[in-house]
């Protein structure tokens, strides 16, 4: 069996009702368990004080604001190489948890940079590729609600996500060079485990494991919902033909 | 040898089928007309026939490079003149010579006059004199006649029967008189798609599931 | 495809101040900025460089609707994506076109500009060279976003919100490149970057706004 | 019980209130439109005669 046979929306629904209660069971599980873990049970850091328990949402987040776009990245592909519907309306699903993420990730960081560098905003590399990543689910987003015919709106947003990949990555290398990070590493540096104790690291990995289960739970619950759209405006329309 | 050949051809117009089952053939020297009621799919048809858009099933083999389409708006730059206009597409398309355009659509008086200050009929003469500068075979024409007086489609079915007469063909969508009456006539009414619980085909993605 | 530049140049100038208008704008942009932020020379010359690019970022964002909407609505487009020209070179000659009308004023006019917001000698050819090489690709893209938004009615807003983010690392490096150049600091990377960016633009974008064209016209 | 949090109680506090308040929307939002989407597509599949689901 390929795993092309999920990209038929029989197979999809069939799938998809079978492993959501699973996926929304472990996604909770380890959210809460992660986030009480993280919240309760882990000392402050000598030098952030108990901010350092933002982390648990703002690292995540983070993580998924950017895979999110790759993963919408791949669909896309998918859809233009390969014409599969699920995996266009996967993309279009995965956008508005994309941008989500990417909120909480910048409003987090405002909130925790208030009082590690005295402001709420900084024209920061990270913060501001952030921002840009913002935009470019706005835009995305915006383009799919614009278009009525749903073939032309995921050709068209998948292009768009393709070039808006480039440009993302382009704009994270002209942000680093245009403001050479002041506050990147003085704070936590969080890309490299061993700078963060163990203490830290677990519960951190389960709230990471937490909301990617929780990406995959909303994915397929608006997956469906777009798939029962597409047919919902297909009946209708025959409806109007008739 | 065929100018234009449809088999078993199907098109969609916003992801449900129009037109299914379509076949016909176009020799050269010949002209077919294509007719239905409003809504059929003609003019979707007609695209799908130019390229602009790719049919759900079946084949259309047409030589390269011999078609020129003409759609319902004729595509006129109003601050243009009317040698501008068809100057333009005439080198656009490789054939340079505009001369006989306008005399074959009677456009001579109008030469120098900007598109915007022409009648709507004399707008449509200069889109179908956009025609003859594309030097093209096959023409493939959505509605010619509209808001042409009767005088005018007497010039337009003469250009036709010229073009026909030099080798070409022509395809033509419309639900008025064209006054060809040699023109074979084709109703697209039985090849309305049927829905897929009489056994036509779905729109595919659209309904499938469950 | 010359006959197409020259067609589209003609409209320009026939449609009236398709060459004065995001000149126009321009110099709008430049004459308000001091009222906002005070008359100080040293103030204005510092934020010189970011108003400029910024200001030639909104001007030809201002006709970038135009690019594809008009021959879309009169039935050109068609016409053009069923003629043997490649729609690619369509594409690229439409932005050539915009840039030509928008970009191009822009670039000779900038010294001018410069001058009234207090830039020095050298900082002005700076401007003029970032200018020169990051217009086109303000061009080229703003067509990718007018491919985009060609069918929709109320693409106007849509499409800066779609473009303006691809022209973050242009604005960034043109106007890095200007700062750099005027305080006599090293100019390569940006200079490189800003030309690479625009080079690359132009090689490879026409073909995604002629993908989405051949979409937009099904 | 409640951990102290210290001089920062109210930064952390105010990041866990608004990331979680987020995600409870989209969660809920999500949840909605598909209830919405299904119930209407049950309704047009019974109006049209052919339900099969």
């Amino acid at each position: 069996m390929s795993i092309w046979e999920y990209a038929n929306p029989k197979k999809f629904m069939q799938t998809s009702s079978w492993a959501l209660p699973w996926v929304a069971g472990l996604a909770l599980i380890a959210l809460v368990t992660g986030l009480v873990w993280g919240f309760f049970f882990t000392p402050e850091d000598y030098k952030q004080g108990s901010t350092v328990k933002i982390i648990y949402l703002h690292v995540p987040s983070a993580m998924m604001a950017i895979n999110i776009w790759v993963m919408m990245l791949v669909t896309s592909l998918v859809w233009l190489i390969r014409r599969h519907h699920v995996s266009a309306l996967a993309a279009k699903a995965a956008a508005p948890v994309g941008m989500v993420m990417t909120l909480i990730a910048l409003v987090t960081g405002a909130i925790w940079g208030q009082p590690m560098w005295g402001t709420w905003w900084e024209w920061d590399p990270r913060l501001t590729s952030f921002l840009i990543l913002f935009l470019f689910y706005l835009g995305y987003m915006a383009l799919w609600e614009a278009i009525d015919n749903p073939d032309t709106a995921a050709d068209l947003t998948g292009v768009l996500c393709l070039v808006g990949s480039v440009f993302a990555v382009l704009s994270r290398y002209a942000v680093n060079f245009w403001n050479q990070g002041l506050h990147q590493g003085a704070t936590l540096s969080m890309d490299k485990e061993e700078n963060i104790s163990d203490v830290y690291w677990y519960p951190l990995l389960l709230c990471i494991a937490g909301f990617i289960l929780l990406f995959v739970t909303l994915v397929l619950i608006r997956t469906r919902t777009e798939i029962r759209a597409r047919r919902l405006k297909a009946l209708e329309a025959r409806e109007r033909m008739a | 040898m065929n100018a234009l050949s449809v088999t078993d051809l199907a098109v969609s117009r916003g992801g449900l089928p129009v037109l299914e089952g379509l076949g016909f053939t176009l020799a050269p020297g010949r002209a077919l007309v294509l007719r239905g009621p409003n809504g059929i799919g003609k003019t979707t048809l007609l695209r799908t026939l130019a390229g602009l858009q790719p049919p759900l099933a079946g084949q259309i083999s047409v030589p390269p490079e011999a078609m020129a389409y003409a759609a319902h708006a004729d595509g006129l730059k109003a601050t243009l003149s009317v040698t501008e206009n068809l100057r333009f597409w005439a080198s656009v398309y490789g054939t340079g010579t505009i001369a006989r355009a306008l005399d074959d659509m009677n456009l001579r008086q109008l030469a120098d006059r900007a598109a915007m200050s022409l009648s709507a009929g004399q707008k449509r003469r200069l889109g179908l004199a956009r025609l003859l500068v594309t030097g093209r075979p096959i023409w493939v024409l959505d509605e010619p006649t509209v808001s042409l007086d009767a005088a005018s489609v007497a010039l337009f079915a003469e250009a036709v029967r010229t073009h026909l007469a030099g080798g070409g063909a022509a395809l033509m969508a419309t639900h008025i008189d064209l006054g060809i009456p040699e023109a074979e006539v084709l109703d697209l009414a039985p090849f309305k798609a049927r829905t897929p619980e009489e056994g036509g085909m779905s729109g595919g993605f659209d309904e499938a599931f469950e | 495809m010359i006959a197409l530049l020259l067609r589209d140049l003609r409209l320009a100038i026939r449609a009236g101040g398709g060459f004065g208008l995001g000149l126009a704008f321009f110099l709008i942009v430049v004459t308000l900025v001091p009222f906002g932020v005070g008359p100080e020379g040293g103030v204005l010359a510092r934020i010189a460089p970011g108003i400029l690019w910024v200001g030639a970022l909104l001007a030809c964002l201002l006709s970038l609707d135009r690019i594809f909407a008009l021959d879309f609505e009169d039935g050109s487009l068609d016409l053009l994506a069923t003629a043997p020209i490649p729609l690619e070179g369509v594409v690229t000659i439409k932005a050539v076109a915009h840039w030509l009308t928008t970009g191009l004023p822009l670039v000779l006019a900038a010294p001018a500009f410069g001058v009234l917001l207090h830039l020095e000698g050298s900082a002005n050819f700076w401007l003029v060279l970032s200018l020169a090489l990051g217009t086109p690709a303000l061009s080229v893209l703003g067509a990718f976003g007018a491919a985009l938004t060609v069918g929709l009615k109320r693409g106007g807003l849509l499409l800066s919100l779609l473009v303006l983010p691809l022209y973050v690392p242009t604005l960034i490096f043109g106007a890095e490149l200007v700062r750099r150049g005027a305080s006599g600091m090293e100019t390569q990377v940006p200079l490189l970057m800003l030309a690479g960016i625009t080079a690359a633009c132009i090689a490879v974008v026409p073909f995604a706004s002629a993908a989405a064209i051949r979409v937009n016209l099904r | 019980m409640m951990t102290d949090l210290g001089k920062y109680a109210d930064t952390v506090l105010a990041a866990y209130a608004v990331s979680i308040g987020l995600l409870l929307a989209i969660v809920i939002w999500s949840l909605w439109k598909g209830a919405r989407v299904k119930r209407a597509l049950e309704a047009q599949e019974t109006r049209m005669g052919r339900r099969n689901g």
